[in-house]
């Protein structure tokens, strides 16, 4: 069995007591996305403002438990300033990170894309959420941010 | 604070477990999970296995000595079922589904397709599991029927105040036993006597009731009754309802195939007697077997002590929560308070239930985070989640005494 | 007449199977009777109480690690589920049900219901088992629907002659794959051809195939499928509805309840994923544990490997039954040919197939006696039951002499 | 395990290989009802002539096993001359020797009434069937004609 160290990594619990981008933007200009994890009820409200090509701003709201929230923080963290090709980018290496495939089915046990090893430069922090693999009914709770910030984007992308 | 309970004795039953020997990193398992799913004693798996080791055959129809004790084996778990709960005619009137919401299914789609028309009222209850909910959604989909649902009130206790009005004009009144949330036990009298006074028929969920403490269904005088075997020491794939006969004969049938049918011809079908004419295709023929066990199994012990052990124990466990933490909310009635089960929710200050339930599962603490198949009570009760800690007849206090510490742990990391 | 394999030892292969070790009034069990129902080996045994004993938890929700590995274990049956017929996303295609039975009903209400509609033309055949009509013909009591059937030919198969007129403006064409009365294994391929030029959607009953072949839905460019865990050495109280993600996606849900849902709100629901949308409630997990463990036996031995078993060993019991009895008339094709089972139906001459079961069962030897769930077959077949003898992968030439010895008692009994 | 001789007592096999009242009747006056065992698929054709309250002539086609024929055999040897209530008394006796109660379900595995030993002097031939309790699955072949005699009675009495 895994150990609880590999999900509880100190700067997760540091994102879950100090949550980055805490709060809300004005719609318009920016986008507002509410998320939801069917299993536990939690919920996560993503604010996105993106100008020209670039998340210009990026806000969270919601509970949830604290993977979701450290992941919806770092995810903000992240991708703030980053132009959207990268933010794109970034999201599919964090969803084979967490093991799934492109299609999304977070359930498939077929092959997944061999990805290399994490590379820090990318990923900074989130790669402490690698140890989420090991507690499968826990990626739902840490891939619920991304998945908000897919829509958000597209929507962003549509105005 | 010593449970002293003449000839119950836990640490025997325990034993019985096989799961509850489980070593996980160092620590033996305190399963505290039995609401969402039971353990089974060596005797449940051993009935089960003799039964594919000796006998198997399908059942029914057979001309062969293993074919003729395969369905005495099987109709002896009807009949258990039976008398588990006082039906007064087993043989007929107890079908034996694949889990208990198949049972809720077959009413909704049965007797309620038939007796529910558009303007149809039924009665439900705000704390109902899912199981007892989404079948008459479905329904409410296809037809213009209206569902009430009694309310719960701060003591967490159905709130019976404006029972006749709810019930005026309804067909149908469908009440949890047992809350599988709030640990609440359903005064059904009252319940059923407005009910019937209204001239509605009443199904009680048994689920989380049939498990606990002794149940006859005649002197509570109800009309439909469901449980499941998997919370009461028997296997998955099997459940139960019963009914009373007359409306059993009037129902329509449900799932149509062998079995279920007294002839077949390329232009229509005539249907089997009770209770085959409900059990469509080969039956969960070991798992009634292994329900027959569990439920011999309880009946050994005996219903009555068997509730008397969780009562105590229950008490222990609302004592020790509140002493140790101060900040945990408890939704459900307190320490000592009558009709109340083994099932507690609580939420812990604000750490999350998932975060709860993850770190308790280091200590080998196995209890349930979320919404418990109870979505509409969540809202009620104003949370997405709770962590829900659920006792049953092989825990004792130290499972307890190794929760609270488990539960200090968890403080710790999270504060 | 030596049966010789290279490589399948079907004397190691009875020893993995404990009833076929039983001893009944001196004669060792000769089990000709899997086509109701086959037994199961140590290894499928052991994999269920492995799973009681250490691991069972409810499934899906819990977040500790026994409920994970449950989940796990669970999940693991149905991917070998679709492994077994080659499904191209089993994660979200199959669906696990009690028994095939229910699947085909799943397909009638939510499937059938969604879209046949007054004057809506469907497809079966006249050798379907109850399975396969009765949902339909539960349909047809509620609505305007026709219900043409594909007739047997005087060589018991079924006539083809006139498959586009069959089909033509057809919604639906639903045969079975194998017939479990006539031994015939039924040529899918223009049937699926032609139902697909009509504009028809496909399913095949594999009940009677999938124990006894390879079986690859997309070679045979099937839409839905169907078989169940009992027959294939799994155990009761577990089916397999197969269906392409696009048809699931379209059905309405089925059963309601827990794991279904989404969201519950008191006015509303909405429903999960694939495949979980049609799996109310607690499922069968030991069940799919069992029955992962029985395609693994299965696939250990090989499919082809076991076909090519049963397809010696019904040759030899065709021509071993024709040579000792000349009264006896086999209701299928005979020895030697194409897409034949080993499913053996026959009268006995004016002894009915009561008597004959009933005498065979003195012997040891379990046969079934009657309509086999068939009964529009047996009308058209012209009788009210026949004796049915069916081999599988454990049978033997000596099951074989056995049964010839016992029906030379029979014959003598009743002379 | 119970005998084969149990079942297949001699007197059994030569009803069943020499039917007694084997036939058919003019309707009227007689009534005809058919009997069907849908495990099965026995059939049979009962023929019942009552004439001032005595049973006056009874024949029986279909066809079935060797236990539902004999049975039909050796029933209508038992009736034929009887009075109603004679008919009646015997039908019930019958079905208590096959453990059905009087409520008529099968399966009921409820108290049944003592029933002291079967008695030659009523019961004749038919004690023969007794063995039948112990092949529980061939009950309905024995008692398929006794209930097609029920409801044979009951349409004469209401001609
Ligand atoms: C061809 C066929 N289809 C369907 C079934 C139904 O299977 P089950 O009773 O497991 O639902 C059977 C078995 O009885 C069968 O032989
Ligand atoms: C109160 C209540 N009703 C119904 C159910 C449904 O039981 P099953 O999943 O066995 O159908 C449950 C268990 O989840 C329950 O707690």
């Amino acid at each position: 069995m895994a150990g609880l160290e590999d999900l509880y990594r100190e700067i997760i619990l540091d994102h879950y007591r100090s949550p980055r981008n805490r709060g809300e933007l004005a719609t318009p200009p920016a986008v507002r996305i509410e998320g939801f994890n069917p299993l536990c009820g939690d919920e996560i409200v993503l604010y996105l403002e993106v100008t020209d090509g670039v998340v210009s701003d990026v806000k969270i709201s919601g509970q949830g438990c604290s993977i979701s929230q450290s992941s919806a923080s770092m995810m903000s963290a992240a991708i703030k300033g980053k132009d959207v090709g990268e933010v794109r980018a970034l999201i599919r290496s964090f969803k084979a990170m967490m093991s799934i495939p492109e299609s999304g089915h977070e359930h498939d046990d077929g092959p997944v894309e061999e990805i290399g090893p994490i590379d820090p430069e990318t990923f900074g922090e989130l790669a402490a959420l690698q140890g989420v693999v090991k507690f499968p009914v826990r990626i739902k709770c840490a891939t619920l941010s991304w998945n908000t910030l897919v829509q958000a984007l597209d929507e962003a992308a549509a105005n | 604070m010593a449970i002293k309970q003449s000839e119950y004795d836990v640490t025997k039953i325990k034993s019985d477990f096989p799961l509850l020997d489980r070593v996980q990193d160092g620590n033996k398992i305190v399963f505290l999970d039995s609401a969402a799913s039971s353990q089974r004693p060596y005797s449940v798996l051993e009935a089960m296995d003799d039964y594919y080791k000796t006998t198997h055959a399908n059942v029914h129809r057979g001309v062969y000595a293993i074919a003729e004790e395969a369905t005495r084996r099987y109709e002896e778990g009807r009949l258990a079922a039976g008398r588990l709960i006082n039906a007064p005619d087993p043989a007929r009137e107890i079908i034996l589904t694949k889990n208990v919401t198949e049972a809720y299914n077959l009413v909704a789609y049965t007797w309620g397709r038939a007796n529910l028309h558009d303007g149809a009222v039924i009665v439900l209850t705000e704390s109902e599991h899912h199981a007892n909910i989404v079948p008459w959604l479905m329904l409410k989909q296809e037809r213009d029927i209206t569902i009430r649902y009694i309310p719960i009130g701060d003591d967490f206790r159905l709130d019976l105040s404006n029972l006749d009005e709810m019930v005026k004009g309804a067909k149908f009144v469908s009440v949890t036993g047992a809350s599988n949330v709030l640990g609440t036990i359903t005064d059904l009298e009252p319940i059923v006597k407005a009910a019937h006074r209204a001239g509605a028929l009443v199904m009680a969920d048994g689920a989380q009731l049939v498990p606990h403490r002794p149940v006859d269904v005649q002197a509570l005088d109800l009309d439909l009754f469901g449980y499941t075997g998997h919370k009461l020491l028997g296997p998955t794939g099997i459940g139960v309802l019963w009914a009373r006969a007359a409306i059993l004969e009037e129902m329509p049938p449900f799932l149509g195939g062998g079995e279920m049918i007294n002839d077949v011809r390329l232009d229509g079908f005539t249907t089997n007697e009770l209770p085959w004419k409900f059990e469509a295709g080969t039956p969960p023929i070991a798992e009634s077997v292994g329900l027959g066990a569990a439920i011999r199994y309880l009946e050994e012990i005996g219903l009555e002590k068997i509730a008397a052990h969780e009562a105590e124990l229950t008490n222990y466990a609302l004592d020790s929560l509140c002493e140790h933490f101060p900040e945990i909310e408890i939704f459900g009635p307190g320490a000592r308070t009558e009709r109340r089960g083994g099932v507690i929710s609580f939420r812990f200050g604000d750490i999350h239930p998932h975060d709860v339930s993850q770190v308790l599962d280091q200590h080998g603490v196995c209890v349930r985070a979320g919404h418990h198949c109870a979505k509409p009570l969540m809202r009620r009760l104003g949370v997405n989640a709770t962590t829900r800690v659920s006792l049953y007849l092989y825990n004792d206090e130290h499972d307890v005494d190794v929760l609270i510490e488990a539960l200090t742990a968890v403080k710790k990391m999270f504060a």
